[in-house]
């Protein structure tokens, strides 16, 4: 923990605890719930990157925008996102944060002001800085977090947006999550400078860097940030280096580091370092961790049977929401199992045929060749 | 000089009309404010709206559609200019993966009110990377509308109704019409989208043409009449998608023919699509192979001789409308 | 367990080899080197070749694919890995505008031998940014090469072919396919572009699939056999650039009906073009109209459900084919 | 010029000026061409910023890569393509750079290293990478310079690939040819950081500031640039400061600047400075100065004439080039007006038909609105 923190009040120090502790039992759950196929696709885990998510969260207040990337399981919930409606969601279920549309790399809860949720690197950037953009535009006070890994400061989005929104002082935070990987790629060998924070310079704005295992740190910093940027000043670029203990997704074989840098970084635990100063100041007791833990497991197993008992998407919402119907759009789609166009006013626009074969396809057993669980995956 | 006002000034009194009815609907895009628009569009826009509504964006394609995508997540309505339709392959993903697919994708918690306007197409020797038609690039997309007006009404009417719908519009405009002139409905006229336009009636082929395309096809119904005594029934479908394809149908099904006219490029283009839809709804009436002509299958040369020679003319779709004649049994 | 090595080895083996034989060839892309390929398609090049040849990129796209271009009109061959297709968004303009015009654009001055792979489709629950098929998007394209290869020993063959080309190749793995296995002929053996593959000889109906419909199409034709007595032609054109659309045509004067698979979205598709190409020179052969079998007009959902329903299976082609043989006169 | 810049000898004065006022005279010309219709299209013309283009170029040896962008005539000429050349191509003729297949945008020398000409803003750029990634790779000495504008910095390519330059040590100078404006947008309004060389520094390489209108000094600056990077230095981003007097192309109404800012900046003018000093220092005479002058007017006149007589590209050449033929690409196209694909063995694939329909097509009047030669173009 850096020097001369002030540790907070116990209120506070509880909820960041158990802000982290219910993430990361989420997390772990969700792998394991993977490993069962409850869930397909990818899964990228943020295990060991607890301070970063929560210290930022902390900093936010509830009107602001936080945007995340495809890792954001823990950035919903830090938002307030109930865990079973992302447990849902990473299940594919009709409870889920975006009906089991997007899954877990497309987590959505307009709510709770958590903005998504993007599978394309970099792609998240730009769209953050159009939230900032309608905030100036109506002259509101909210500020927007937007959150990215190292890889995704070489992206061309990155560049592009960091100058718009220095150039028209948008109301934006850019925190980059340095967990000094992209996928297989080491931060020294994707970028060029590995001091992220100096990429603010190009564009005139201030960059800092941060310790992102330390959660009082983070939100220290980031406060500042969010604050200075609401008080007026120019968007910032914020720095915290942290550390991912799991692969990149559910099967990454880890070729690319050593086992002892894993080790290293798990010393630095966000988690344990923080149940430690609080014990050792004494703002916290044991039976105050016990506490929350035994509650992130309650809410955790809570999240995985609403999941569960969640029903699958029927069949016929499978064009629901591909647009707002309106004047223009009174129909939407001409499917590939009916020769007629769905007719968006009917409710029931699908022909018998369609419905049959694609209940068909849906029941079918999945041919999965051996990569879909166990093999290779991003 | 004809009557009415031009195509690019329908294009701005939509734009000028909607931002003072709405107070969210905002436009951004490369010069479109000091500069007036590299096409004249958003003259006089600044004026009258100043800087706050009226944004001059760095050259920044991909971010700059992004940044749409955000603020009309956030509920205000941007009409987002791409300088030409060329750039718009930098801010594919941001159009196909965000715009197009986030309503979806977040399950309907979100709207994105997005208009994109971009002017395309051939014919002012541009050369190969200016003279794009990507039509059948943005209608294959799930999640657009894809909306392509021929004539000043239309462009401004459609325009409007772009503006005011709440899904993620591509609204392709052809530089050469910019000079168009043509009557102009009273202000608050909105031409809704998925409603083709019948540009002259016959029985005898039906001739499908959009934009720049759509004036080419009536050029070649009057010299098929004049020159043929053959009456050819001129369709504009005005959007891709939505497609009005009952009225392309029901014209089919009385003249039993029928041409595509389109300035893309033949694979997979917008006449590929009609023609498959057509020929799958209405095969029993065709009496001969629709006939497409379309751009030669090259990048957009640059000499004008050679430029000429990739882009349709009257004569081209003449004689695409005799050779299905010809062929009826 | 079948026999033969599986798809992602004999794509690793083909670069290998052509590594090998020309000094020139080098691989770059996100994760091909030290992680090994994303798919571990790459897996081993890196030992091999050390890091000169086998490059990890950032998360460039864009840059990544021009950085090809340049290498390549230098006259190196290389070899660039998109991670999946749906990132190729971010890279078109370097695909369309510089990749596929230069050579046209500059006179023949430079070449751009350059390979670019991509894996890509539906199937795995990677949701609606990560699912795509833009074959369709790819075949628009004039100066680009189009390869989806179906087995592994196209798969090898065709992508030696690919790197010995002197043109921008396009050149699309499907996900689904990479552990499969099958029987790859010796080393030298290369499968040169534009001659489809008859999968399956039959002649009562064509069925055209290409990727991992082409497999779709075989056991539909299974299918038809066994339960209905229909004798299914299928045909894997391979390289939908150039088109083998001889042999496509062939068949279809033989069996009078088509159907076609693929798992893109419906409107302007790989089926609407060869569809209307089909159609438009073999129309007097049609006995029914040609039936398209798609993929389902959405991004692509990530519930598990709703992904196999908006994915083709070998029903719904058995279907399609049901339905040309009905619409017989 | 800057203080105590050495005056070179007479040769290379003569040729700088040369260079520079063959350049001018040609933009001129080209300018008047395409008032009376000679060329299409747009018509991007450099005066003004001859100084940085030939400083440039007179940096470089003859095996270097020079990359530029649509705006390039003189950046052709300068590294040695015959100007009648670059005028056929301006014309739309078969003798031009690019056979009139590429047009005033997309001039192009390989001969010469003239590597383009490239319409797209920032496209080039990854380009120029390519060359000096293939450079690298072989092993040899040559150095790739890439030039682009103010406006370019800030797509996304240009982050992109400075950091992949920088990552991978290419060698590449790259070269800001700073205008003040992108289009009519004033560089203080495009870009958040108006000092473009500090672009550099958030990839952990040098930037410096040129004067882009003293010959002198971009021939030194860009030359310690090149030799650093050939000796095997990191990539450097270099910014000379120019300004361009005419439009942005040949139908700029210029609404977005002060007459007068123009009128100061051609205080500066680059080839009156340099005459000036030359003549003070002696090493030039005004007889000198004439005999260039009568030499470049010479020049450009023969250009004119050379590509009002080269003949237009025949229709029969509308596919050449599109494909190099070879085991997979037997034949490249179906072509809309013939149903026969066109077979790339046969010399004379178009059917009759379809040649007719071409001609047609091609001698056609054309149907030109207000805007195609005096309304508005970019
Ligand atoms: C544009 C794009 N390119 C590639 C990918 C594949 N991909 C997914 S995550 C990832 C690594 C991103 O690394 P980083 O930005 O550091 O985030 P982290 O995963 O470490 O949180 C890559 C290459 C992608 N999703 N989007
Ligand atoms: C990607 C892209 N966006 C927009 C344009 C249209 N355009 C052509 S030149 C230009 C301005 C470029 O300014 P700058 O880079 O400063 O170069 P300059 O013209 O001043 O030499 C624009 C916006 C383009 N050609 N490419
Ligand atoms: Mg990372
Ligand atoms: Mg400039």
């Amino acid at each position: 923990m850096a020097e001369g923190t002030q540790i907070p009040d116990r209120e506070t120090c509880l909820d960041l605890l158990g802000r982290m502790m219910l993430i990361r039992r989420f997390e772990e759950e969700a792998g394991r719930q993977y490993q069962r196929a409850k869930a397909g696709g990818f899964l990228h885990l943020a295990i060991g990157e607890e301070a970063t998510i929560v210290g930022t969260a902390a900093a936010m207040r509830p009107g602001d925008y936080l945007v995340g990337t495809y890792r954001t399981h823990g950035h919903a919930i830090a938002r307030g996102t109930p865990p079973s409606k992302v447990m849902a969601e990473i299940f594919g279920r009709v409870d889920g944060t975006s009906g089991g549309r997007g899954g877990s790399m497309h987590v959505f809860d307009a709510g709770n002001r958590f903005m998504g949720g993007y599978g394309i690197v970099g792609g998240n950037i730009p769209i953050a800085a159009g939230f900032a953009f309608a905030t100036r535009y109506r002259g509101g006070d909210e500020v927007t977090v937007c959150m990215f890994g190292d890889g995704a400061v070489n992206s061309g989005n990155f560049g592009e947006t960091m100058n718009m929104a220095a150039l028209w002082d948008l109301p934006i935070v850019f925190l980059v999550e340095n967990n000094f990987y992209g996928m297989g790629t080491a931060l020294e060998r994707h970028s060029a400078e590995v001091q992220l924070a100096r990429r603010a310079e190009g564009y005139g704005i201030e960059g800092e860097s941060v310790d992102g295992m330390d959660v009082l740190a983070v939100e220290e910093c980031v406060s500042r940030h969010i604050e200075a940027v609401r008080a007026g000043g120019e968007p910032t670029l914020v720095e915290a280096s942290t550390y991912r203990y799991r692969g990149h997704s559910a099967a990454d074989p880890e070729v690319y580091r050593e086992k002892s840098e894993v080790e290293a970084w798990r010393e630095k635990d966000p988690i344990d370092g923080f149940v430690r100063i609080c014990l050792e100041d004494g703002v916290l007791t044991e039976e105050d961790v016990e506490a929350l833990r035994q509650e992130a497991e309650r809410e955790v197993l809570t999240a995985v049977e609403f999941a569960d008992a969640s029903p699958e998407p029927p069949l016929d919402s499978l064009y629901d929401d591909l647009y707002v119907l309106g004047d223009n759009t009174g129909w939407y789609a001409i499917d590939e199992r009916s020769p007629e166009p769905h007719r968006g006013e009917s409710p029931d626009g699908a022909t018998d045929l369609s419905r049959r074969l694609a209940e068909e396809g849906a029941n079918r057993e999945v041919d999965r060749d051996e990569h879909a669980r166990t093999g290779i995956k991003r | 000089m004809s009557e009415g006002i031009r195509f690019r000034e329908a294009l701005g009194d939509a734009m000028a009309e909607e931002m003072r009815r709405d107070p969210d609907v905002f436009v951004i895009g490369e010069d479109v404010a000091v500069f007036q628009g590299s096409f004249k569009v958003t003259e006089g826009l600044l004026e009258e709206f100043g800087e706050r509504r009226v944004v001059d964006s760095p050259i920044s394609e991909n971010s700059l559609v992004g940044l749409g995508v955000g603020a009309a997540m956030s509920g205000l309505r941007p009409v987002v200019e791409l300088m030409t339709v060329n750039f718009a392959l930098l801010a594919l993903d941001q159009i196909v993966n965000h715009a197009a697919a986030i309503p979806y994708m977040f399950n309907g918690q979100v709207k994105v009110p997005l208009v994109i306007r971009m002017p395309g197409g051939g014919g002012h020797q541009l050369g190969p990377t200016h003279s794009h038609s990507f039509e059948a690039l943005f209608l294959q997309i799930p999640g657009l509308l894809v909306a392509c007006p021929s004539t000043p009404a239309d462009a401004k009417g459609m325009l409007k109704a772009a503006i005011r719908d709440d899904n993620p519009v591509i609204f392709i405009e052809h530089e050469s019409l910019y000079g168009m002139r043509g009557e102009v409905p009273e202000s608050e006229e909105v031409v809704n989208f998925g409603r083709a336009a019948i540009r002259r009636e016959g029985s005898d082929v039906t001739i499908v043409g959009i934009l720049k395309m759509a004036h080419v096809a009536e050029e070649a119904a009057r010299i098929l009449a004049e020159d043929h005594g053959i009456e050819a029934e001129v369709i504009d479908p005005r959007t891709l998608r939505p497609l009005d394809l009952d009225t392309i149908l029901d014209s089919v099904r009385k003249t039993n023919r029928a041409v595509i006219v389109e300035e893309g490029w033949p694979h997979g283009g917008v006449g590929a699509n009609l023609s498959t839809l057509i020929t799958e709804q209405a095969f029993d009436h065709m009496d001969a192979p629709i006939q497409r002509v379309t751009g030669a299958d090259v990048p957009m040369p640059y000499s004008k001789r050679l430029e000429q020679a990739a882009i349709p003319h009257a004569g081209s779709v003449v004689e695409a409308a005799l050779a299905t004649m010809e062929g009826a049994r």
